[in-house]
């Protein structure tokens, strides 16, 4: 069970939080606008990266609040958590990220 | 190729079982091939095997980062089946089912398919809704599914609790009995020594390090750990890894993937006769020839590489089974493990030509893909040959999630009301 | 009958209580203190078990959890559990254990013949017959193949013990209760960490329990032992568990523990749990479990009475008990000596000291010496023999140039061997450590990686008691500095790996006979032989994983412990690879098999998912409500009377609403309040409705989309102030509701000046339905005017409902005159009390789900979730009314303008009414467009929609159904197909509403 | 009509049987009670009204708004007890004893600066005390209550045995409350008494 730092309520049990999918893809301005290639990327594409990702979480079973974190894909360290509307943090790259 | 046989068995056992050759080479890669599949698990080594046997392309190379069948193949929980519920999903997983009830003899390779009935339980008025869609529909498609009452389920499947204590009791059931399981490694190794046998090189340890296009943005090549091959079409069937392979042509898939966890009981005498899935209070469990229970977890909740997963997670999977079978409480896990799979957001795969020529992609079968392996390789080993898909894989293309043209089981299955 | 084999004094046991058990129905007797391994020895048992392939008989190898093969079964009836290692199951009187994997006895077991025959058996023989007739292997071959295998036979009656769990959390988790590990709680302790220490054995001491002679700190190791631990229990700071093996490692040091709680006792007293599972979240974990001993393989190396060298010294030493008479010790390592001299103090003759290498110079070896025992060098075993037990062995000298030498026999009932010893490095493995090959040791040592996990002791190589210790010392130390910090240092650093380490055989000793006629062991359990290994390769498997699954080596429920490294050095050879580059099979949790009850723990019945009940639910369950489960939800599906069947109720209670009143517990809708000067916008861009000119005091029927366009959910919404709405959801989508409302408003819309507040708990929601249901109301209602002209259809209202502050809706989901009140929850059971006492004289009738599914269907009302799935839009199920035409986005909206969700052949709702009125269809039966005539009756049929709802209404004297068909809309009148098994049925597409179409009802 | 006054019915009356239950030798390991008395509201600072609201609260109560994971209460001049939970970012549960129409009250007193809802039986309030209550919890409270970790004072929105619950540490000996939503407080309590009952428990009117 991963231990998840909630920017409101401290280290979590992960049994509290519900994964919400990759974070900083934001909602189209004007959705009616995009060609529908694009509007299926924003629906579906998705980086999935083996490596570090930033990703969205709701800490459901505790304050209630969406939040970001960057976690290594590889070995599930996190490497930060931050709130909605923050700039997604400088992290190095971690070893072994993207490696096939 | 050495035939398998009692025969064989038998004259080799006077000579120490010395005379027994390599079941596949361990060649250099070649310079080019015809076509390289990228991936050495059953679906990949499937494709080269079809690709040789059905459409004469032998000059075929299996890459494989680590040991052939290491990935899903040798991780899942090896349940058989073709009981969807659209008529694109019956179509494809029955191809396979077809396929897998010759397979030991096509391979000469026993793959031990044992058909003994796969049951999927009701536990709520809506699970029975939707399972008798699911009957009917297989029905209609010619693909076994009947309906059982939960005292039918019992006389099937006799450790099974109906009791009204249960917190979900069980109301009744689906059975498919041509579903059933087989020994997942077998089917590697069969798939890849038929497949040498007709000149397919099987490269392991080669992992693809970049995919070369020319300046048309058509494929050209690929680089790996083992040198540059030059090559007109590329497979991809890396299942767990595919969105970062895809990454290297700078394609960006409709694919997350997640930690998927199974575990096996310690083996026991003949106690449990079928397979038996609960998508409502997640479980799957079944019992190997060697005796062992093997039981499927849930996914964990979260995109992940490292192929481990929460103790929750087989805690809520073991919950479930103890309230299903409650005389396996006293059984013991033996081993527990995970594997990466590929999620689509409509629970589908994806087989077929991508937007960069030459490159095809063979993907996102999320928990399910074994059982589509004989099914998927050979229908994929079509598209790469005639560079246009079967009708059977057609629908599961990938410009689908542009177009909205999903084939949504999951969404389908919906939710309580 | 006392133990023939149990020394007159020393050990770690309790002569004066005396202990009877029974191995197959022979009665025998032990004391406490002992296992099941240590008094079966003491009676001169060897024989326990049967291996797996090809029933070989097999004694006991080892003395701890590495047994491969002295597997029983204990207990009877409900407690009968099966492949228990006799070196773990503590003595208890009146403890029955049978032998397994036999028949019809261990002496004699005719499974044996497999051995016969092994010739035809090799590594992965199942792979390359069996196929023909292909018809033969369901019906032969594989239940041949299934009855052969397994072990012991699965219990047959449900557990009747219990589990228990719980969470713990600590600076320092210690695992291995050795000298190591001791230390490291001592040291850690110290620094003021809160420590956990815990030891799979039933005593903590690890080692140090068969230390009979070595000094501590100038104490006796068992009087170091005993203050340590008094030092230990007296600290509020640490928690020490014995019979607690910690099984697994996971992400973020969560570390798996499974204590045994009543197992060790004579009769386990009634609600106390068997085992607790410990889910313990630790800062820093020391790892200090120790070392596994190697076998050796060589010929026949399995005959019951071969045993590890260090097991023997501990049945000596710890159980006292003599494993043999005479005794013959083959080692590679000079811990063997150590046994073969403790056992010849003992009285045990030592036959002879066989020692691969060419000398032996250690301090043991120069004890033993000492002692005069009969030491060999440079020799090998080349066969043993006895059926039951081992009665001789073989021997042979080696030269310089390998060749082995002329044999000689010896005679002896037990056989010592040593290979050397593995680190136990299974849970530094698992938390994702790195690993390293030790040379010098042919053993993998942990080499950093792994986060806040390191490991102490013999598991990193640091043999010899003094080492161990002070290397749990520099760990404990370390481990509270990174926990505790606050300028706690670390006196102490690490051991270093000494410069003479010595021990290191992986190769099969050598022998003088055909390789293909020997069988040396190298998995026990699985009866996986060296040759075996070599098939592997030579048919081309090269990678261990391949080796690993086609020869089953390292898979049996001892997971490899003893076999792993000995494949591996077989593997490597045969490859004719340096041993790191074959790899090493990933170590998986967990460490020792474990129950899954201690994992489901409490989770059955009630508590295996919590239940949710409204405030009438127990008034329902008195008034003999049968209730369905809708996600946690218990909610009443109907009432019966006396003896009346689902069907007779629902139409009762349907007719009740149509023709006078009913009432209905509709608490388990969700409600949620939206609040603030945004909250209008932020409903436009949530709903396909419009909500910016509904008046306060107005409701409206709402549907919400998925950003992909299909429908999320439904519901009425009330409009109570220009700033205020009281939104409703279905049950089941309640949650998922309020997570995309929050989501939206958290991270797309920000800047919106409005809140969400589920008040779904708060308010007990009591529908009162039918053209009575206003005369009802206004006995219980003074301060709002009910009357049609003051409040219309969809609209709501504040005020009291029998004195209690109360939101009243005038809404239906029937197609009556009804109303929806809402009152504190606390006051619901009263409030419907009141109803029903209001509505007596009118015959008021409650009544439960499936006659709100009916009514909603004859009026052709959706169910989210039963008409619709995840795929279906607004306008599939003819809402399409509801979207807001104006706006110029919502949720979902762009989805609709893709290709695939305006095909014009979607599937549309429709009514649909059988030929037959008495007819029902079947939910989720298919429909298809042409009758299937004899020709084309067989499949497959070109399906164009299905049944999603059907019913038999009461109230039109007919079957009705609601389906979904392909262009539905445009094939009204238009008669279809809905074939059966038992023939197909006709029904004629109608419009979904089948009641009251103009909506006089709901207007009255 | 309004005469005809109902009597309210609090979550866990049908379950709740005063007495020593589960093991009876030696001093119950827990004592426990519902609070029934309590009404409670929630409270969601209005956009960037946070400090105002806190300010409010001050004047009007005399109550630091907390805002971390921690309560504050004060006894009013009219002798109730309020106090102020936090419950998740800018967003509070605010508890007081016996008051009629609560959420009306503190409307008038905070509205302008935040948006408050009546929860007065929306929840459960459940207070536990006794030297085994820590070891109780621990058995479906996944955070770290040793004192080192979760003091008097601290609030956590948590889960117990896979209910959603809000905990808070009333004071040392320890005593704790658990408020839970109605319609789970019985699932709660089942797992709650089967989890005392090795160490008995004692259900009480009150615990003062």
């Amino acid at each position: 069970m991963l231990l998840i730092d909630c920017p409101f309520c401290g280290k979590r049990p992960e049994l509290e939080f519900r994964y919400a999918g990759e974070a900083h893809i934001a909602r189209p301005a004007d959705p009616s606008g995009l060609g529908d290639e694009a509007w299926g990327r924003f629906l579906y594409g998705r980086g999935n990266p083996r490596g570090m990702h930033a990703e969205r979480w709701r800490h459901l079973n505790g304050c209630g609040r969406f939040f970001n974190a960057l976690r290594d894909t590889t070995d599930d360290r996190f490497a930060a958590t931050y709130k909605i509307g923050e700039e997604r943090p400088m992290v190095a790259e971690p070893q072994g990220a993207r490696k096939a | 190729m050495q035939k398998f046989s009692a025969l064989a068995l038998l004259r080799h056992a006077f000579g120490g079982h010395e005379g027994w050759r390599p079941q596949w080479r361990s060649p250099e890669p070649k310079g080019t091939y015809d076509v390289v599949i990228v991936g050495g698990g059953g679906h990949g080594l499937a494709t080269a095997y079809y690709l040789a046997k059905e459409f004469g392309i032998s000059n075929v190379a299996v890459l494989e980062k680590g040991w052939i069948g290491g990935g899903n193949t040798g991780r899942n929980t090896t349940i058989i089946r073709s009981n969807y519920l659209f008529d694109e999903s019956v179509a494809l997983y029955d191809h396979a089912v077809k396929l897998w009830e010759a397979l030991s003899q096509a391979l000469n390779y026993n793959v031990m398919f044992s058909q003994r009935g796969v049951i999927m339980l009701a536990h709520n008025v809506h699970d029975q809704q939707s399972l008798k869609r699911h009957i009917h529909a297989n029905r209609l498609n010619g693909v076994d599914n009947e309906w059982l009452t939960a005292s039918d389920a019992k006389a099937f499947c006799p450790p099974l609790n109906i009791e009204n204590s249960m917190r979900y009791p069980v109301i009744g059931a689906a059975l498919q009995r041509r579903g059933g399981v087989a020994r997942h490694d077998a089917v590697a190794w069969g798939y890849a020594r038929a497949a040498d046998a007709l000149g397919v090189d099987i490269v392991e340890n080669c992992a693809v390090t970049a995919i070369r296009r020319g300046v048309n943005g058509a494929l050209e090549g690929i680089e790996t750990t083992r040198g540059t091959i030059e090559t007109r079409k590329v497979g991809v069937v890396t299942a767990g890894n595919t969105s970062t392979v895809m990454a290297m042509a700078d394609l960006r898939m409709p694919l997350e993937s997640y930690p998927l966890q199974a575990l096996v009981s310690e083996p026991v005498k003949p106690i449990f006769p079928c397979v038996v899935m609960s998508n409502t209070i997640h479980a799957y469990i079944s019992q190997s020839d060697k005796g062992e229970l093997v039981i499927g977890a849930g996914t964990d909740a979260y995109v992940s590489y490292t192929q481990r997963g929460g103790l929750h997670v087989p805690m809520h999977t073991l919950e479930a089974i103890c309230e299903l079978f409650p005389i396996f409480r006293r059984l013991r896990m033996l081993r527990n493990w995970g594997g990466i799979v590929d999620v689509t957001p409509d629970r589908s795969p994806i087989i077929g030509k991508t937007p960069v020529p030459g490159l095809y992609v063979n993907c996102g079968w999320g928990t399910g893909g074994f059982k589509a392996t004989p099914g998927s390789g050979h229908l994929f080993a079509w598209t790469l040959a005639k560079d246009e898909p079967h009708p059977i894989n057609a629908p599961f293309r990938l410009d689908r999630f542009r177009d909205g043209y999903l084939i949504d089981e999951a969404a389908a299955a919906a939710v309580a009301h | 009958m006392s133990a023939p084999f149990r020394l007159g004094a020393g050990g770690r046991i309790d002569r004066s209580r005396k202990l009877r058990f029974w191995l197959d129905r022979k009665a025998y007797e032990g004391v406490a203190g002992d296992t099941l391994a240590s008094a079966l020895l003491a009676n001169g048992v060897h024989l326990v078990g049967r291996s797996f392939k090809y029933h070989r008989p097999r004694g006991i190898m080892a003395a701890g959890s590495d047994e491969p093969n002295a597997l029983v079964s204990v207990g009877s009836g409900s407690r009968f559990t099966p492949n228990l290692r006799a070196t773990q199951v503590e003595l208890t009187d009146g403890l029955v254990a049978q032998s397994q994997n036999r028949w019809p006895s261990l002496g004699r077991d005719f499974g044996a013949l497999n051995d016969v025959f092994s010739p035809l058996f090799p590594a992965g023989f199942y792979y390359k017959t069996f196929m023909w007739p292909k018809s033969a292997w369901k019906r032969i071959y594989e239940p041949k193949i299934r009855a052969m295998a397994g072990l012991g036979r699965a219990p047959t009656l449900p557990d009747s013990d219990t589990y228990t769990q719980r969470y713990a959390h600590c600076d320092a988790l210690i695992v291995g209760a050795g000298p190591a590990g001791i230390a490291a709680a001592l040291a850690a302790e110290a620094h003021g960490a809160r420590v956990i220490l815990c030891d799979e054995q039933a005593e903590l001491g690890g080692s140090l329990l068969a230390e009979t002679k070595a000094t501590i700190d100038g104490k006796e190791a068992s009087a170091w032992l005993s203050d340590a631990l008094s030092r230990l229990s007296h600290s509020p700071n640490v928690r020490w568990l014995s019979r607690t093996t910690a099984f697994g490692c996971f992400p973020h040091n969560m570390v798996g523990l499974a204590e045994r709680l009543t197992d060790h006792l004579p009769s386990p007293s009634e609600g106390r749990p068997r085992e607790r599972l410990w889910q313990v979240r630790a800062k820093e974990v020391v790892l200090a479990t120790g070392a596994l001993e190697r076998p050796l393989v060589f010929p026949d190396n399995d005959r019951p009475g071969i045993m590890l060298a260090d097991a023997a010294r501990q049945y000596l030493a710890r159980y006292a008990v003599k494993p043999g008479t005479r005794v013959v010790v083959v080692t590679a390592h000079d811990q063997a000596y150590r046994a073969a001299t403790e056992l010849a103090e003992a009285g045990v003759e030592i036959a002879a000291i066989l020692d691969i290498r060419q000398d032996a110079s250690g301090s043991w070896a120069e004890q033993a010496r000492g002692a005069g025992l009969h030491i060999l060098s440079s020799t090998t075993i080349c066969a043993t023999s006895g059926r039951h037990r081992v009665s001789s062995v073989e021997i042979a000298p080696v030269g310089r140039d390998g060749k082995v030498g002329p044999r000689s026999r010896l005679a002896c009932d037990l056989v010592l061997m040593c290979g050397g010893f593995t680190p136990a490095i299974h849970l530094f493995s698992q938390a994702r450590g790195k690993l390293r090959f030790e040379e010098r040791l042919n053993a993998f040592l942990p080499d950093g990686g792994a986060e806040g996990v390191r490991c102490a002791g013999a598991s990193r190589g640091i043999f010899g008691l003094d080492a161990a210790i002070a290397d749990g010392v520099a760990a404990g130390e370390a481990a509270a500095r990174d926990a505790v910090g606050g300028g706690v240092e670390a006196a102490h650093s690490p051991v270093p790996l000494p410069k003479d380490l010595d021990g290191r055989r992986l190769d099969p000793l050598p022998h003088d006979r055909s390789p293909h006629r020997v069988k040396a062991f190298v998995d026990f359990q699985n009866d996986v032989t060296a040759k075996d290994v070599k098939l592997a390769v030579r048919e081309g498997f090269r990678s261990i994983e391949h080796i690993k699954r086609y020869t089953t080596t390292g898979m049996a429920t001892d997971q490899g412990k003893t076999s792993n490294m000995n494949a591996l050095g077989i593997a490597a050879s045969a490859l004719d690879k340096p041993l790191p580059d074959v790899g090493l099979t990933t170590f998986r949790m967990p460490y020792t098999p474990v129950t899954f009850g201690t994992f489901a723990g409490v989770a059955r019945g009630e508590l295996f998912d919590p239940v949710r009940v409204t405030p009438t639910h127990d008034w329902a369950s008195a008034h003999g409500a049968v209730f369905e489960d809708v996600g946690q939800w218990k909610r009443a599906r109907y009432f019966p009377l006396k003896d009346e069947d689902m069907h007779r109720a629902v139409a009762r209670e349907c007719q009740a609403v149509r023709q006078s009143v009913g009432v209905f517990d509709a608490s388990t809708l969700g409600k949620i309040e939206i609040v603030g000067p945004d909250a209008a916008e932020f409903m436009n861009r949530i709903y396909v409705n419009p909500w910016s000119r509904l008046e306060p005091g107005r409701c409206r029927y709402g549907v919400m989309l998925r950003e992909d366009g299909s429908i999320l959910d439904d519901g009425v919404v009330g409009r109570l102030a220009a700033d205020r709405f009281h939104v409703t959801t279905t049950t089941g989508g309640a949650a998922q509701v309020l997570n995309h409302m929050e989501d939206f408003l958290q991270t797309e819309w920000s800047g919106l000046d409005c809140w969400l507040t589920s008040t779904t708990e708060q308010w007990a929601v009591i529908a009162v339905q039918g053209p009575d249901s206003r005369k009802i109301l206004e006995r219980l209602v003074d301060d709002i005017d009910l009357s049609a002209a003051a409040m219309p259809h969809m609209s709501v209202r504040e005020g009291h409902v029998c004195g209690v502050p109360a939101r009243v809706f005038r809404v239906s989901f029937t197609g009556e005159l009804g109303f929806e009140i809402n009152v504190p929850a606390d006051h619901g059971r009263a409030v419907w009390q009141a109803v029903l006492d209001a509505g007596f004289s009118r015959s008021l009738t409650p009544y439960g789900t499936e006659a709100m599914h009916v009514m909603r269907a004859e009026k052709g009302y959706i169910i989210v979730g039963q008409d619709t799935d995840g795929t279906v839009t607004a306008d599939d199920v003819g809402l399409s009314w509801a979207i807001g035409k104006t706006k110029k986005d919502f949720v979902g909206k762009r989805s609709l303008a893709r290709p695939a969700l305006s095909d014009p052949g979607r599937k549309q709702l429709v009514g649909l009414v059988t030929e037959d009125p008495e007819l029902v269809l079947e939910e989720g039966a298919q429909i298809i467009a042409e009758e299937p005539t004899a020709s084309h009756r067989s499949a497959p049929h070109k399906m164009i929609g299905h049944v999603t709802s059907s019913y038999f209404s009461a109230t039109l004297g007919r079957g009705i159904a609601l389906a979904m068909v392909a262009g539905g809309r445009r094939r009204m009148g238009e008669t279809l197909y809905v074939p059966m098994p038992e023939g197909s049925i006709k029904a004629v597409v109608t419009n979904p509403v089948f009641l009251d179409p103009e909506g006089k009802r709901l207007d009255a | 009509m309004a005469d005809l006054l109902v009597r309210p019915r609090a979550a866990l009356a049908d379950v709740l049987r005063n007495g020593r239950h589960g093991a009876s030798d030696g001093a119950p390991g827990l004592i426990l009670c519902e609070r029934t008395e309590l009404s409670a509201a929630t409270l969601i600072a209005r956009k960037g009204q946070a400090r105002a609201l806190a300010e409010l609260v001050k004047s009007a109560y005399g109550i630091d708004l907390p805002s971390t994971p921690r309560f504050a209460g004060n006894q009013l001049p009219d002798g109730r007890f309020l106090v102020f939970l936090w419950a998740g970012f800018e967003q509070w549960l605010a508890l007081i004893e016996g008051a009629q129409e609560f959420e009306r009250e503190l409307t008038l007193g905070l509205g302008k600066r935040a948006s408050i809802a009546d929860q007065s039986d929306a929840r459960a309030v459940l207070r536990l005390r006794g030297p085994k209550a820590r070891e109780v919890l621990a058995k479906g409270i996944a955070i770290d209550l040793h004192p080192r970790a979760f003091k008097t004072g601290d609030v956590a929105l948590t889960l117990a045995a896979h209910i959603g619950v809000q905990l808070w540490q009333v004071d040392e000996t320890p005593t704790y409350e658990i408020a839970v939503a109605r319609s789970l407080a019985k699932s709660l309590w089942a797992w709650l008494s089967a989890s005392a009952a090795e160490y008995g428990y004692e259900v009480v009117g009150e615990i003062r």
